[in-house]
């Protein structure tokens, strides 16, 4: 099997077309998804291909996106329903996390609520504060709905069709960042192929193996850790990147793992610092390792300020390989 | 819209008096702490509301509601017992327990929940009239929804989408006068709910008595055939909540103006005296047989709440955490050493 | 009303042409890259709507809009190097660099800002006509809200606020045809969105032909002269957009029939080319007057363009910092060994 | 000054009493706040004596009221917005987030958003899983507001006061369980004695001295703490009892000085445990304490789904006392 380079971006829109393909009851709803395209270009040639019933543009109601899916799953459709920009879903908090993630608890199994919400998320592009998040761990506080973040391409692919054809619901989160990157996607053409590349739910990958020191990440923050693992092997340090992909649940198996060989670690995201990523699994490392904690548990997050628009100091904001690498030093 | 037959009223008659008694039942149990949430919203006054809009349905036809749903619950035909064993917590409950008095459903009646969020279950309603559309089914969704609720964003969204979609539902506001303590006047600037449809472009069947199921009735039905052949459609029903907002509003008869309303409601429209007085203004005398339906009304609540007393707590780690998910419960614990993912 | 003046006439073309070269030298700047922001949205095209209706408010009232907020900025008579400053993240920019393209704000002008989320300003605009009702004052506010936006629910819930509450707001849907890519009529079930009034119990002053100022002014100053007296009304502006959503906005010229939409607003209904004619009916010949607004547009833009580039950026954490909070910044940081709260 | 026993619930209702009563820009508004008295009975009498103008019924419109709050604070006045429960502010996560607390960053400071959210929170009375939430530390992940937590009515009285002085807006979160709770509060009745009374924000205070062992908490886990507590001591453990009071900004250093003592730690909090108030402080401590700390630092928070209504079942997800002692005891 051929593999290519493909923007993470393509490989998305690969999984999404693939599932519409397979199963009928999948369709995808969503501001500007149909004429427009899809904002991020995920969604193109889907309206010509699958038409208006499977391919539904939404009036700027992200309550009743949020909460419209919920319904169409109970009811036995696969919904895969985009926001636009992670932002926006802060309007639907609640058909999210009281609805979606709920119903099936609510009525003691009584309905499945297999539907994706798509979002795109991260900060970088000057988008200022009001647009500039990447709060996955927000929504992956709630129990009852999965939260998926790729890091590239093939993950990206695999996971989604994985959020598709999952019974519960899946929060899918999409680095803007990562969009346009290129990785390698092998060309699955048949469906046993394609199977394949399935990615399991909450499974996590070591994206890096190394001895010195654990980077755990997800999203775009396994960019920064392996760009900073190149930069620490040129010192002769050598750091093992744990790849979590799934913010719920968490393969912390993988992380102990990793753990107890390197016996330090960093935690790299994208997102604000309180009450975070970093927090979770700093908290689950010193508790379930701490016989082998040889250095405390650092944490590579934003700054905990809004997003300014000027692009200087929104980069002074942001994460980046060399906070990484200045943060493996201090305990290494 | 044939003229409902002497005993489709007669079976009418029988829902209604059969939801009176399970409400003033409740109540009572509420107050002998032998029902103990804290949210417990009976349907009480509301009875000809449920009964008349839903006769005009079929069984493949879908319903939804938010937390006032016992009533909705027991017209769609769920068994009194496992209603009273949900009030009660029990694992004999519609929901097993979890869901309590304000999250009953019956997939097997098409009765897709009782929500507790205002205006929650709006979008749901859309979406599941979204299958029905993407489908090719004709099935309409009957949603009821609070004048309360029509203030929220979740209204104004799902109206407008189910407007754009062309989605079968009747969005039914069950204007009650209050949502809470806050009267229709004091919370929504246009007071004639329905004529909030106009925003939407929706079809607007007006305003109707829902202390009569047959005036109720006759709009529904309309409303039905309306939404089955082209798109969504509003009515407004104005009734009235003769146990306050639920079994928590203590202040309820405190105020006297409230009493004196409430007493005009129950002495002038009271919704089983109506149906009574409209079939036997039709019929003759029933009287035998709609005491025989309040009879079986007292016996089948008195054995839901034998069945239900009786009927065994959920209890244990595993009832706690299942259904949290389809599937393995991937329950997380600070001290757990392994995830979910790896093996 | 009284009728406008030759001199306000010429003022409004002033403010017309100041905006229409400011907004086409920052799609030249963004094409340069001279402009980085990822949002850029332009209010070329809707240069009547906000001239015209802003001519009926006095000093002391209050304005506030989404994120195509250039104009309105200029309009209020915010300093166009203060706005230019902005685009390119600079110091001397109106909000410090901070807020960029959509949040352009002046406390001096009573403006309000620019906000980027969809509908989210409204709730906004009901809180500061609020302040002036609490305090006895007859201030208006005037919002602008896009023709997508009256379908989120912050436009349902604030609209309806401003009912109950009687707020002195004028809202404004600036009806440009489409919310990005979708056209009203895709988007909302009420086309006629001005209608959409009637939910909430507002006056509905109806729709008005927005690349007229004149006509724009008409309505707005009746509008006003309600608000203050009463309470909220709602105007239709009926606009277009000349240069897409957004300067991203890429596939906007490879639409034909969009481009031919296009092409026809700019041949029959250009604001500035409509107020022209206007004036020269009335008054005569203006050319004069009108090419010296035009060439100061020109020097003053060009100007700002200078102001920006030679201007500073925010550097440094400080920077980053400042303005989270009003005091001391209490930053977190993951390795701070002591807390803010404590000494 | 004589001290009473007062009800939480009295305390706040005193504190918004006086402040509304100072100045004359305070007002307040939410569902049910005026005719009704208060869901809660905090504004009990208040419409009476304040009018219609101060005291405002809105409608269920909770996105308008986050957002109302935000207008008005702009323009002068001194919001108190109440949502009934915490749960419906999941609706205004947008009106919070990226409004109140991102207004003054996005025009670098042209503003001020002076504003107070009160809301109701907290589980345990049936009230099943879409209003069974105690989720600040969701809120507290933002910067650009602060978030209030008091576990008593001393405490109460004195945060409520300062939030509503204080030029920032504020989210105070109320836990629903401590509001018929009778705590100590001194009847002050002339202005200088109340200015007393005031609590910093961010300040945090030691509820228990102890040696032994440090319990983290705030709002009902100091309850549960103190409880724990009285218990280890009849087994010869002395606990120390940290309430934060704040859950942003942290006051970590009363934290930290405590834990250099004890070496020992267990986090208390009513919320879900994922990406929360535990992860938090577990991870602070483990960075900046590392070489003070003898045993992993232990969390004991809510169990990890939706909220069942059945009582003994809702009973058994909460965390309470026992399961304090309990993670007190593996690390002791
Ligand atoms: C979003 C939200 N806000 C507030 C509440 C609290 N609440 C529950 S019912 C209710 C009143 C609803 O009134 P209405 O819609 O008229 O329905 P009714 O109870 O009269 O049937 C309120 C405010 C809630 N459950 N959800
Ligand atoms: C809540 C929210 N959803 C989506 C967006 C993305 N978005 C920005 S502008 C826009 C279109 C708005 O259209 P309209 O209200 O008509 O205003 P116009 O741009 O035409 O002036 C959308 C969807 C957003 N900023 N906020
Ligand atoms: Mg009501
Ligand atoms: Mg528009």
């Amino acid at each position: 099997m051929a593999v290519r380079n493909v923007a993470m971006r393509e490989a998305i829109r690969r999984a999404l077309h693939e599932e519409m393909l397979r199963d009928e009851a999948v369709f995808v709803m969503g501001e500007e998804v149909a004429y427009w395209q899809g904002t991020h270009r995920v969604t193109r040639g889907f309206l010509e291909e699958f038409g208006e019933r499977r391919v539904r543009d939404t009036p700027i109601s992200e309550m009743a996106i949020g909460g419209v899916a919920v319904g169409a799953a109970m009811a036995g459709l696969r919904p895969v329903a985009e926001f636009m920009t992670i932002n926006f879903a802060f309007l639907a908090l609640d058909a999210i996390v009281n609805h979606a993630a709920k119903v099936r608890y609510f009525f003691d199994g009584m309905f499945k609520v297999p539907l994706v919400y798509r979002a795109a998320s991260g900060w970088g592009n000057q988008a200022t504060a009001s647009h500039s998040h990447a709060p996955e761990p927000i929504f992956a506080h709630f129990p009852g709905i999965y939260v998926g973040c790729p890091s590239n391409a093939l993950d990206a692919y695999g996971m989604l069709k994985t959020a598709i054809r999952d019974d519960n619901p899946v929060l899918f989160s999409e680095s803007i960042a990562l969009y346009p990157k290129p990785s390698p996607l092998p060309d699955a053409s048949d469906e046993a192929a394609q199977d394949d590349l399935l990615v399991p739910i909450g499974k996590g990958d070591i994206k890096r193996a190394g001895t010195d020191v654990t980077l755990v990440a997800y999203a775009r923050g396994v960019d920064w850790s392996l760009q900073a693992a190149r930069a620490l092997a040129r010192d002769g340090i050598e750091a093992e990147v744990v790849d979590l992909r799934w913010l719920r649940p968490l393969d912390m198996a993988l992380v102990y793992k990793s753990f107890k060989k390197t016996n330090r670690c960093v935690i790299v995201e994208e997102s604000l610092p309180m009450y975070s990523f970093g927090s979770e699994i700093a908290a689950l490392l010193q508790e379930n390792m701490f016989d082998y904690m040889d250095a405390p548990i650092k944490r590579v997050a934003a700054e905990d300020v809004p997003l300014p628009y000027s692009k200087e100091i929104e980069l002074l904001a942001l994460p980046n390989a060399q906070k990484v690498v200045d943060a493996v030093k201090e305990i290494v | 819209m044939p003229s409902p037959s002497k005993d489709m009223l007669l079976d009418w008659y029988r829902q209604m008096a059969l939801i009176r008694e399970f409400e003033e039942t409740c109540h009572q149990l509420y107050l002998q702490k032998r029902i103990t949430g804290v949210y417990l919203h009976l349907y009480s006054g509301h009875e000809a509301s449920g009964v008349g809009s839903m006769a005009a349905l079929r069984k493949s036809d879908h319903v939804i509601t938010a937390y006032r749903d016992h009533g909705i619950a027991l017209i769609l035909g769920m068994d009194a017992n496992a209603v009273m064993a949900e009030m009660m917590g029990k694992k004999t409950g519609g929901s097993g327990g979890k869901g309590g008095s304000m999250h009953l459903a019956s997939a097997a009646h098409n009765f897709w929940g009782g929500y507790a969020i205002v205006g929650g279950h709006l979008p749901l309603a859309a979406g599941i009239a979204l299958e029905a559309r993407y489908r090719g089914k004709d099935d309409v969704t009957m949603t009821y929804v609070g004048d309360g609720a029509t203030n929220n964003g979740y209204f104004h969204e799902s109206l407008n989408m189910s407007a754009i979609w062309d989605l079968p539902v009747i969005w039914i506001i069950e204007n009650n006068g209050y949502g809470m303590g806050t009267e229709v006047e004091r919370a929504s600037g246009q007071t004639e709910l329905h004529r909030k449809a106009a925003a939407y472009g929706i079809k607007d069947f007006g305003r109707v008595d829902a202390q009569d199921a047959l005036a109720v009735y006759e709009v529904a039905s309309q409303a039905v055939a309306y939404a089955r052949a082209h798109g969504p459609a509003v009515i407004e029903h104005i009734t009235y909540r003769y146990r306050g907002h639920g079994v928590s509003d203590k202040q309820y008869d405190s105020r006297d103006d409230m009493s004196a309303e409430l007493r005009q409601w129950m002495d002038e429209r009271e919704p089983l005296k109506i149906l009574r007085d409209r079939i036997q203004a039709q019929f003759g005398d029933v009287s035998e047989t709609l005491s025989a339906h309040e009879e079986s009304a007292r016996q089948i609540v008195a054995q839901s709440v034998e069945f239900a007393e009786a009927s065994d707590l959920p209890r244990g780690r595993d009832a706690l955490l299942s259904n949290t998910y389809v599937g393995s419960p991937l329950v997380y614990k600070t001290s757990d050493s392994i995830g979910a993912g790896s093996d």
